[in-house]
């Protein structure tokens, strides 16, 4: 299981700030294109992501009890 | 007089010795909207020597519910931004000597007034503007730390040139069109989280506590109760064209900045970006703004007494003005 | 006039519906000094309406580091801290209705003041009042949020009546003497980081957005780059004298409150607390104020052009005064 | 081994702001007076304390593993 949090619009986007996703290792890439499938994320080439509380790239791994959070950079100020 | 810095001598690390630090020191603030303005407040209420502000726009009712030191009368009279807040921050502090720039900030106007500037605060509204600061401040050697706030999240993150990861390496791939103000919205508190963090990175910089120093980039929702610092030493890239080994800063160079034109007789301007946009992801951020149709190579948006017609090659129209001014202030309010 | 909260109101959680209701409530804040002039600052642009602001104090230079609104003529003008909050208060935002008391606040003098309030904000600067504020609410049903700071950290809670754990539960034994910003320091930063967060929860209470309370007691370092949220659920206390089942109110009864009281012709304030004096503990805050002498009894100091004496049965001497102000304001400096 | 954090000036009076304490099982109190006799931590008697990042009263268990934090409530403003 690996548990991703959502923040800012994407929260409002999938209507819920967490999704619990059953599975044991895959990229940050890939992690991307199976949510997409699932949930109506329209920008995920465009986030920060952080595995675990570290900045990873898209081909960093993801294995199953890790928490991956999405940021999208927001630009306001 | 004397004691008006008391409490702030009393913080152990600070003392004495930082406070005199503190007040030789230059700071540049590009952005004189909401993280602008606070964090001047901040600083000039913290005794900086010099504060540099730059900003082109006015002061308008919508901005009073966020940003500080303006008033009902300054946007009855549409002061411009740097020039209101000036007149506000001698009246906090007379010791600061505060330098006020009605500018629009690009790499040539903006590098002159660089010169012996110990740190920049990042109270932009837009990733171009960013990206171009960030490459001009690698190269020049000058510390800078980023903010940003929409909705009641926000993020910050200190940058340290040839030590730390870059905006550049953060950012990967081309700059999102992010959210903004103008379309998400925005409480004071988020503004205000940010700053809180921009200044205490500021005040560990100004008196040399290194050590200190946070390294981690943060995040946080105030509605959703949420708070993370995240690592990002691996962040860093050689390869980085802003602050690896070979740079070559390409947000300076005139084919990557956007540009504008007048399109005579129409009314209209155009902006022209260097990059595509994302016509899906920006129709999502407009669809609060107001009412958008579209295809796949254009979208158009009616926005206040404009139109805006936004093309998949990163051309956006703006119709209904031929002032350059008003047509990038609208685009970055809705682009970011 | 009309859009200065559009905004806000775009941001999705507030809306049309949250601005309207956000207009037709009143807050009141207990003191106004850094906390309370940032609050009010904050909650004024975004359009409450009312605010009733109370403090028994004068603006001074030492303050101006870190409370926002007041200027350096209101120092030199020694104007009252409320005075000079409304006058801003009232540049910024015409459409509030602001009501200022010079007031040192008790439960005689608060409880008239809290008719028609919805949601108190915690600004004062010592644990005395504060159990005394949080005794009234809790007989009174009145919401209100907890902040403090000192140095670079800080704490907020939001305390619902019947519904979470109140002040006393949380402070469980006598309260501490606890370190203030006059013995040691403050940053401005930890200043908003309190703010913000005390701002947004009073935004969620006003629109009446329960589910996104945040619920946990939060507590920051920012210097060292630190942030935790700490659940406090198991903290509430049914046998607690001022939220459980047979409250008592402890802290309204003339008993329990801190008095004070002149002593003839000897220039003399003497200032009787209900509770000990943790004498080493106070020692260890204090020297860094100034020179600390005494024995297992007392504690002496001078501070200023005063002579403070601090007796282990809770009584304390300040020589060199005769104003009761005068002398209570010294002894929150120090014992907090 | 249980992670103790100190927070505001009683990092000022140890000097850090992390100990690790090697023991198994204990109570608040305890810890709390086992901590006095090794470091000069006058003020643990006021502090509020959290294990795990949760509000622990003086009887609460403390078991290794287990992260402790004590806060001195403060009272500015």
């Amino acid at each position: 299981m690996i548990t991703i949090l959502l923040f800012a619009h994407l929260q409002e986007s999938v209507g819920k700030d967490r999704i619990e996703f059953p599975i044991e290792q895959l990229t940050v890439k890939e992690l991307k294109t199976a949510l997409q499938q699932d949930y109506p994320l329209l920008e995920l080439d465009h986030v920060m992501t952080a595995v675990n509380e570290e900045y990873a790239r898209n081909e960093s791994k993801v294995t199953a009890g890790d928490i991956v959070a999405f940021i999208p950079p927001v630009s306001g100020g | 007089m004397a004691d008006r810095y008391s409490r702030q001598k009393l913080f152990k690390p600070i003392g004495t010795v930082g406070q005199q630090k503190i007040g030789e020191k230059h700071i540049l603030i590009l952005g004189c909207g909401a993280l602008g303005t606070a964090n001047a407040e901040n600083l000039v209420r913290a005794g900086i020597g010099k504060l540099t502000i730059i900003d082109r726009d006015y002061v308008e009712f919508s901005n009073l519910h966020r940003q500080h030191l303006f008033t009902e009368q300054d946007a009855i009279d549409q002061i411009p931004k740097v020039i209101a807040a000036k007149s506000k921050l001698e009246a906090i502090n007379s010791n600061v000597l505060i330098e006020a720039h009605i500018l629009d900030a690009t790499a040539v106007t903006l590098r002159p007034l660089l010169k012996e500037v110990d740190l920049v605060i990042d109270a932009t509204d837009n990733f171009d503007t960013r990206l171009m600061m960030n490459d001009l401040l690698q190269q020049l050697h000058i510390p800078w730390i980023y903010g940003t706030c929409v909705g009641s999240t926000g993020m910050s993150y200190t940058i340290l040139p040839k030590q730390t990861p870059c905006l550049h390496c953060l950012l990967d791939a081309a700059p999102p069109n992010g959210a903004t103000c103008d379309s998400a919205g925005i409480i004071s508190p988020a503004v205000q989280m940010v700053v809180a963090h921009q200044t205490t990175e500021a005040l560990k910089l100004l008196i040399g506590d290194s050590d200190s120093l946070r390294t981690t980039l943060v995040t946080f929702d105030l509605w959703n109760n949420h708070y993370q610092m995240i690592k990002v030493d691996k962040a860093m890239d050689s390869a980085c064209p802003a602050c690896g080994m070979d740079a070559t800063y390409p947000y300076l160079h005139y084919e990557a900045t956007t540009k504008t034109e007048i399109l005579c007789g129409r009314n209209t301007v155009q902006i022209r970006a260097n990059r595509e946009m994302q016509l899906a992801e920006l129709a999502n951020h407009l669809k609060s703004v107001g009412q958008v149709k579209g295809n796949d190579f254009l979208l158009s948006l009616d926005y206040q007494s404009y139109r805006v017609v936004f093309f998949q090659d990163g051309r956006t129209l703006i119709h209904g003005t031929d002032s350059i001014e008003n047509a990038k202030k609208i685009y970055y309010q809705l682009v970011g």
